[in-house]
C-alpha cells in the first residue's frame, strides 16, 4: 500500500471495528477527499459515518468535541494543516482541557487528521509545518508517521486512543519515500518494504519512537518526510548516524533520543517547519539537559527558514539532504 | 467624486451613570398576542415570530393566549422553588466570595426562569450545553448545592480537584456540560452532541445556551450552520439579558433587530419569549424540544430578559449604567410574576411564600456549613496538590510523572 | 422515554455522476419581477428580497423591471469585453499549466459577471476584497494582464516575488487586495477598511467576496456582525456557484434558505440577484454602493450562478457531479445573455462578436508572450531565491539576517 | 505610575500624535477595561477613536488588519490572553504574512495587547501565558514588559512598528512588583525605580533586552514577572545571578545573551508559559547552538508545569523564587 491507501485503510478497519467512529470533514464524504483518504469509505459505511462538512474548521473541532462528550470517537480531517488555524481555540481550550477540566468526567477522543509538509508547490498556505505550536499545548497528542506501515498502525492507535490526537501527514510521502531530491523522479512507495501493510487490525503504539538507522557518529533526530531526508544525507555523506523517526511528538520516547544521544555524543534536529520556537527546540532543549556531559558538538538544527513558504522557491526553502548533509559533516568535526 | 456622507457609528447605551435611565425604546407587546404554531410548521411560515415577543402571563399575573402551558400547581411550585433556590444560592455565595472563602462568584439575579423554566420543559436526560449563568439548570434538576458549593469552594470535596474557577461547575450525571471560560463555545459543541445522538436515533436531546454579548463569537455561526446543515436535534438559546460586562446590546448588533433573527438565515425557527415568563419560557421550550425529538431540527429562542446585577463579584456596574436601571425595566422579575400568577389562581399565598423562603435560605445555610467543612478556598481541607498533574491525559506520560517529581508533589 | 424520531440529516445534491442532471429545483421568476426600493429603504421593508432573485434580462435578452440600470452602450460594450477577456484569459492559462509552466490555476468560467459588472458599478477608488474568483476585477479595472501573468508564472517580474501561488493577486493600485489561501478572512478585514474608511469621511467604500462554501467560517458571521453594528460603508458579497470544490451547497446550508438570508439577522439590508445577469448584477452592487457612500450601511448581495468547470486545475468534477449539469443550469451564461441583449438593442452583432473574441484572443497571446519572456515558474528568469528572507519583517531582524547567510544566499 | 498608569499614558501619547491610532476591544470604550488600561481615553479622544468591540476576537483583529491595510494604527485589547486563540487565523495567517505575501504591497502596523500570565486565581481561562506559540510564527513580534517603564516606551514603540507586534501584558505586574511571594503583601509600583515614567513620549526600542542585575555565576534569561521572581531568587540565594530582561522575545537580543553566557558558562531559563515547547525551548537551543564551548552545566528551565494552569493550586503551579533559587544553586554547582 502507498500512504493514502495505508490510512484509507486504517480508517475502514476503524470503521468497521468500532460503531462509534465518525468520519468528517471537507470533502471527504462522496468524493473521498481532496487527497483521496476517505476514497469509497461513505459507499461502504454509510452516510452518517462518513460525510461531508461545512468549509468551517472550528465548527468541524467543536462537533467533533460534542460527539466525543456524547460518546463518539470522530475523526475529522482539516484539508491542510494550513487551515487548522480557524480550530484552534476547539483544539486548545476545549479539546485538550476537557478531562482535565471536569476532574476526568468528560474527555475529547477525537483525532484530527491533516497533510501538512511542503514540497507540492503549495506555497504559504499549503506547506506549513504548524505541530510545534500543538506540541506545546498540555493535553494534546501530535502524531506524525513517516511510512505507510507505521501510518496505518499509528492511525489506528490514535483512533483508539481517549485522549485528543493531531496526527499530521506529510502530504509529500503520500505517493513515494521522498527524500529531498526534488529533481529526480520519485520512487514509488512499492519499493519500499514499509509498504508491506497488513489488511487488518494493527497498531503501533504512541509515544514510540523508531531507529530506522543504527549508528554510531551522530544521533539524527526526524519525523515524517525528513526521516528520509536524513536517510539520505548519512548515506550521501558516508557519516555513520543513528537515525531515529520520532513517530510521536506529544508523548515523546525521550528515552530512546538520550540512550543514542549519550552513545553518539552528537545530535542533529531536523524538521521542515520555521525554525524558531519549533519542535526542534524542544528536543534541543531535551536533549542537552539529559545528555549535557556526552555531548561533544552543538546540537545544529536544520530546519525550514523562518519565513512563510515561498511558491517559487521552495527547494531553497526545503531543508533537502544536502543541508542535512553539512550539518551532520559540522557536527561529527565539531 | 462623490462623498462619503457615512461616519462611522459607534453604538451608545440610551443612558449611563448619572442619567435617568431610560427604557422607552422597549415595546412590550401585550400578553397572549402572538399565536402557537403547530409543532411541525414549516419555519418559513413563522419568520414573523422572530420580532415577536412571546408572552403568556399579562400584568395582573393571568396567563393568556395560545403559548399558556397549562402547567399543573406541582410543576408551578418545583418551578418557583428552584428559582428562589438559585437566588438564596446566589446571595449566599456573593456572600462568603465577599468574605474571602472564594476567589470569585457570578450570580444570575433576574434570569433565573431562564434556566429553570427550560431544565422543568426539557426531559432529564436532555443534555445542557450552559453558559456559567445557568446555574438554575442543576438547581431545577435538584443537583446538591453542597457539591455545587464545592466547586465554588475548590476544596477536598471539588468533583473538578480544584481546577476550575468557581461556577465553572460540570456534571455528567445531571447533564450539565462542563462550563468553558471561553465564551461560546459550547454552544457549536452542542450540536455536535445532538448530531451523535441523531445518528443513534437517542431520544435525548441537546439545548444550549450563549449570552446575546458572545453571539459575537464564531462559535455562534457554527452552531447554526451545522444545526441547519444536518438538522440537529437541538434548542438553540440566546439569554439577552442586554449586558456584557460594561457592553449594552448594541454592540453586538442589538440595535438593528433582534437576536433571534439571527437563526432566519439559517432556515432555522426562530422565537423570541419574554425571558421572565416562566411559562412562556416553559412553553416555547417544550415546542422546540418536541420539534427536536420528533426529527425536526433545531430551534433557535431569543430570551429577553435583564441581567439585574453585576457580571460578576469582580464588577462594578455603577461605572457604566445607572444604578437604577434595573427600576425600570418593564419585563419585571420572574419570581415575583411567577408567584403574582400563582397566588392570582389560588395555589399559593403570601405566608406560603414567605414561609418557602426561609426554609430555602436554611437549606442554602447548611449546605453552606456541609461545603465549607470539607475546607474553603483558602483554609480548611483540600485535594493533594499532587493532582494537579493528573488527567491532562487519560494516562501519565513519562514527562508528568517527572515534572510531578520536580515539583516535589 | 419519547422516541427520537430524528436521524442525521446529511444533505445530498440532486444526481451525481452517471445520473441525469436536474436542476429543477430551481425556480427561475420572471426578469423585471422584484420592485426597486429606494435607496434609503429602511431594512425591514425588504426582507423578502433575500428570498427574491432579481433578474433584468428576460429569457429574449430584453430588459425589463425596475432594476434595468439603463446602461449606455459604451458601458455594455466595456462590461462585455471585460468578460470576454477574462474568459480567453483563464482559457489560456489553463492550457500553459497543462503545459507545466506553472503549478496551478483556477478559472472564473460562468462566473465573470459577478466580477465585471461590480467592478463596473463601483468607482474605481473603492477597495476590493476578492476571492480567487473575482479576476475579473482587475480585468475589467484594465489592470495588465502581463502583470497578473507574471504572479502566475512567479517569474522574474513577478511583483508578489515568487511568493504566492498562481491567482493569488494582489494590486494596490488597482483596489485589489491581496487574495489569502484561508477562505473567508478577507470578509472581515474588508469591513475593517471600510470602517476606517467612514471614520475618516473618506468617499471610498469597500466591496468583499465569499463563495457560498465559506461562508459558514466564521470570518463570515464577524464580518456581517461588525459591519452591522458600526453600519460600515461595505458591500459584502456572497457568491453562490452552487459547489465548494466537491460540495453541493447544502453541506452549506443551502438546503433550507437562500445565503442572501443570512444578511437579515444582522439588520442588513439583503438582495438576491441572478448573477449571470450582467445587468442585474451592476443594478444591485450600484444600489448598495449608493446606500454605503451615502452613510447607510453595508449591504448583502446573494449572486446566484453556477461554476460552470473545475474547482481548479487540480480537481476533476467529473468525480462528483454529473459532466452534463452545466447543459441544464437555467440561468445560462453571463456572456452569452449579454451578448444577445446587445444584439436585440441593435448595439451589437454576431461579427462584432467574432471579430472581439479573435482580438481579445491575440491580446492575450501577446501578453502571455511578453510574461513568459520574463519567465515561467520553471525556466527562465526568476526573482533572485535571496528575496525570500525579505518582508516577512519591514527590517530584517538579526536571525533573518543569519539565517539567509546559512541558506548562502 | 503603575504599570496601568504607563501603559493609559502610552496610548494618550500615541492617540495624541498620531491621528492614524485606533483603539478598540471589549470593554475599552466608557467603561475604560476591566483593567482599566483604557480609562479616560475615549472621553479623552473621542468616540470613533476609542470603542467597544463585539465579543469576537477574530472579528476583532480582522477588523484591524483591515484598518491596517487603509492606513490606520489600530491597537486592539485582547481582555485575556487566553481568548487570543479565536483570532489566531488572523493572526497566523493574515497579519503576520500580509507584507510578505504582498511583495511588501500591504502591511499590518497592528499592536494586540492583551494581560496574560496567572497569580490572580484565574484558573485555566484567565491565567495562560501563550507567547511561545506566536514567537513560533514568522512576522510576528512579541513583546512582554516587566514594569512601568518599559511598558510605556515598548507600548509606544510596538504601536509606531510596521509589523504585527503582540504585547503581552504581566496582569501580576500591573499593581506592583510582584517577586512570587504571594503570602506576603505586594509592594506598589512607587516604591521602584521604574515607577517614574516621563508624561510625554518616548520609546524602549524593540529588539533590545536589559539587563537589571549584572553578575557573575550564572545568566538567568527571564521576561515579564519572571524577572521579579529571578531578582527574587538572586537575592535569596546570594547566587551572583546575572538577570536579563528580554523585553522583546522576537525580534530577539540574542547578542547579550550569548556575550553574557559565554562569560558566566551557567544559564537558567525562567519563564511562567507550559514547558514542552516554550520559549525556553529556543532559548536554551539558542544558547547551546552559540555557547556550547562555553557551557559548564546544562542549561535549566524553570516554568510552569506542563498542565492547564489550576485554580486553587495556582502557587504549586508557579515557578516561584523558591524554584528559581533551587534551578540557580543546580547550575552553579553543577
Ligand atoms: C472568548 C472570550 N472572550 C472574552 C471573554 C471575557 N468575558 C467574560 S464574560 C464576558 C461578557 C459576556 O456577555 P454575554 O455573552 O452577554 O453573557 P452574560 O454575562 O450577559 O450572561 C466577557 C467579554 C471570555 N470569557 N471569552
Ligand atoms: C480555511 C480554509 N479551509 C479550507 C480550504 C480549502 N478550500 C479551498 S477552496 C475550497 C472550496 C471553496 O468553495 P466556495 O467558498 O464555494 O468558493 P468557490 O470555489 O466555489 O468559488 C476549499 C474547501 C481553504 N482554502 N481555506
Ligand atoms: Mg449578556
Ligand atoms: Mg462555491
Amino acid at each position: 500500500m502507498n500512504m493514502i491507501e495505508a490510512l484509507n485503510s486504517a480508517m475502514d478497519v476503524a470503521l468497521t471495528r468500532d460503531p462509534a467512529v465518525t468520519i468528517f470533514g471537507q470533502d471527504v464524504g462522496y468524493f473521498g477527499g481532496v487527497f483521496r483518504a476517505t476514497d469509497g469509505l461513505q459507499r461502504k459505511h454509510g452516510l452518517t459515518r462518513v460525510f461531508d462538512a461545512p468549509i468551517s474548521e472550528g465548527g468541524i473541532v467543536a462537533v467533533a468535541v460534542g460527539m466525543g462528550a456524547y460518546g463518539k470517537r470522530p475523526v475529522v480531517e482539516i484539508q491542510f494543516a494550513d487551515y487548522i488555524y480557524p480550530a484552534t481555540d476547539q483544539l486548545i481550550s476545549e479539546a485538550a482541557r476537557m478531562r482535565y477540566r471536569t476532574g476526568g468526567e468528560w474527555w475529547s477522543p477525537i483525532t484530527v487528521r491533516s497533510p501538512y509538509g511542503g514540497g507540492i508547490y503549495g506555497g504559504q498556505t499549503h506547506s506549513q509545518s504548524p505541530e510545534g505550536i500543538f506540541t506545546h499545548v498540555a493535553g494534546l497528542k501530535t502524531v506524525i508517521p513517516s511510512n505507510p506501515y507505521d501510518a496505518k498502525g499509528l492511525l489506528i492507535a490514535a483512533i483508539e486512543d481517549d485522549d485528543p490526537v493531531l496526527f499530521f501527514e506529510p502530504k509529500r510521502l503520500y505517493n513515494g519515500p521522498f527524500d529531498g531530491h526534488h529533481d529526480k523522479p520519485v520512487e514509488p512507495w512499492s519499493k519500499h518494504p514499509a509498504s508491506e501493510v497488513p489488511e487488518g487490525h494493527y497498531v503501533v503504539p504512541l509515544g514510540k519512537a523508531n531507529i530506522v538507522r543504527a549508528g554510531n557518529a551522530v544521533t539524527v533526530l526526524a519525523y515524517g518526510t525528513m526521516v528520509h531526508v536524513a536517510l539520505a544525507a548519512a548515506q550521501e555523506t558516508g557519516i555513520d548516524a543513528e537515525v531515529i523517526d520520532l513517530r510521536t511528538l506529544m508523548p515523546l520516547d525521550l528515552e530512546t533520543i538520550t540512550r543514542s544521544v549519550s552513545r553518539t555524543g552528537r545530535c542533529v534536529v531536523v524538521h521542515e517547519a520555521t525554525r524558531t520556537c519549533g519542535f526542534g527546540a524542544e528536543l534541543a532543549a531535551l536533549v542537552q539537559e539529559h545528555c549535557f556531559f556526552d555531548l561533544e558538538a552543538p546540537i545544529e538544527r536544520v530546519t525550514g527558514w523562518d519565513t512563510p513558504y515561498p511558491h517559487a522557491f521552495e527547494w531553497e526553502y526545503f531543508p533537502g539532504p544536502k543541508r542535512v548533509g553539512e550539518a551532520l559533516r559540522r557536527t561529527v568535526e565539531a | 467624486m462623490l462623498k462619503n456622507s457615512s461616519r462611522l457609528h459607534i453604538p451608545e447605551p440610551g443612558c449611563r451613570p448619572g442619567e435617568t435611565p431610560d427604557m422607552s425604546h422597549i415595546t412590550v407587546p401585550p400578553a397572549g398576542e402572538v399565536r402557537r404554531p403547530a409543532e411541525d410548521v414549516d419555519p418559513a411560515e413563522i419568520r414573523d415570530l422572530a420580532w415577536a415577543l412571546i408572552r403568556v402571563l399579562d400584568d395582573g399575573g393571568n396567563p393568556v393566549g395560545d403559548w399558556n402551558p397549562g402547567l399543573s400547581a406541582d410543576a408551578l411550585e418545583k418551578g418557583l422553588r428552584a428559582m428562589m433556590l438559585t437566588r438564596a444560592y446566589d446571595a449566599r455565595m456573593v456572600r462568603v466570595q465577599r468574605q474571602g472563602k472564594t476567589s470569585f462568584y457570578m450570580k444570575s439575579t433576574g434570569e433565573e426562569a431562564v434556566a429553570v423554566a427550560a431544565a422543568l420543559a426539557l426531559e432529564y436526560g436532555d443534555m445542557c450545553f450552559p453558559t456559567y449563568r445557568q446555574q438554575g439548570l442543576l438547581v431545577a434538576r435538584d443537583w446538591p448545592l453542597v457539591d455545587m458549593m464545592n466547586q465554588v469552594y475548590s476544596n477536598s470535596r471539588d468533583r473538578l480537584k480544584g481546577r476550575q474557577m468557581p461556577v465553572f461547575y460540570s456534571s455528567r450525571e445531571a447533564g450539565f456540560f462542563s462550563i468553558s471560560g471561553n465564551l461560546g463555545t459550547q454552544y457549536s459543541q452542542a450540536v455536535g452532541w445532538a448530531m451523535a445522538s441523531a445518528a443513534d436515533s437517542d431520544s435525548r436531546i441537546a439545548a444550549a445556551w450563549i449570552g446575546e454579548g458572545a453571539t459575537a463569537e464564531g462559535d455562534f455561526h457554527h452552531a447554526l450552520t451545522f444545526a441547519s446543515v444536518y438538522q440537529a436535534p437541538v434548542v438553540l438559546n440566546i439569554v439577552n439579558n442586554q449586558w456584557a460586562i460594561s457592553s449594552f446590546s448594541g454592540i453586538a448588533g442589538g440595535e438593528r433587530t433582534t437576536f433571534a433573527s439571527r437563526g432566519l438565515g439559517y432556515g432555522i425557527p426562530s422565537l423570541r419569549v419574554d425571558g421572565n415568563d416562566f411559562l412562556a419560557v416553559y412553553a416555547v421550550t417544550r415546542w422546540a424540544a418536541n420539534r427536536a425529538r420528533s426529527g425536526l431540527g433545531p430551534t433557535v429562542i431569543e430570551l429577553f430578559t435583564y441581567r439585574a446585577e453585576g457580571h460578576s463579584t469582580s464588577d462594578d456596574p455603577s461605572k457604566y449604567r445607572p444604578g437604577t436601571e434595573a427600576a425600570v425595566w418593564p419585563l419585571g422579575d420572574p419570581i415575583e410574576r411567577l408567584k403574582a400568577h400563582m397566588i392570582g389562581a389560588g395555589l399559593w399565598s403570601e405566608d406560603q411564600h414567605a414561609a418557602l423562603e426561609r426554609e430555602l435560605e436554611e437549606v442554602v445555610r447548611a449546605a453552606g456549613k456541609e461545603s465549607e467543612s470539607y475546607g474553603t478556598l483558602k483554609e480548611g481541607a483540600r485535594i493533594p496538590a499532587s493532582t494537579m498533574f493528573d488527567d491532562v491525559y487519560k494516562e501519565m506520560p513519562p514527562h508528568l510523572v517527572e515534572q510531578r517529581k520536580q515539583a516535589g508533589l
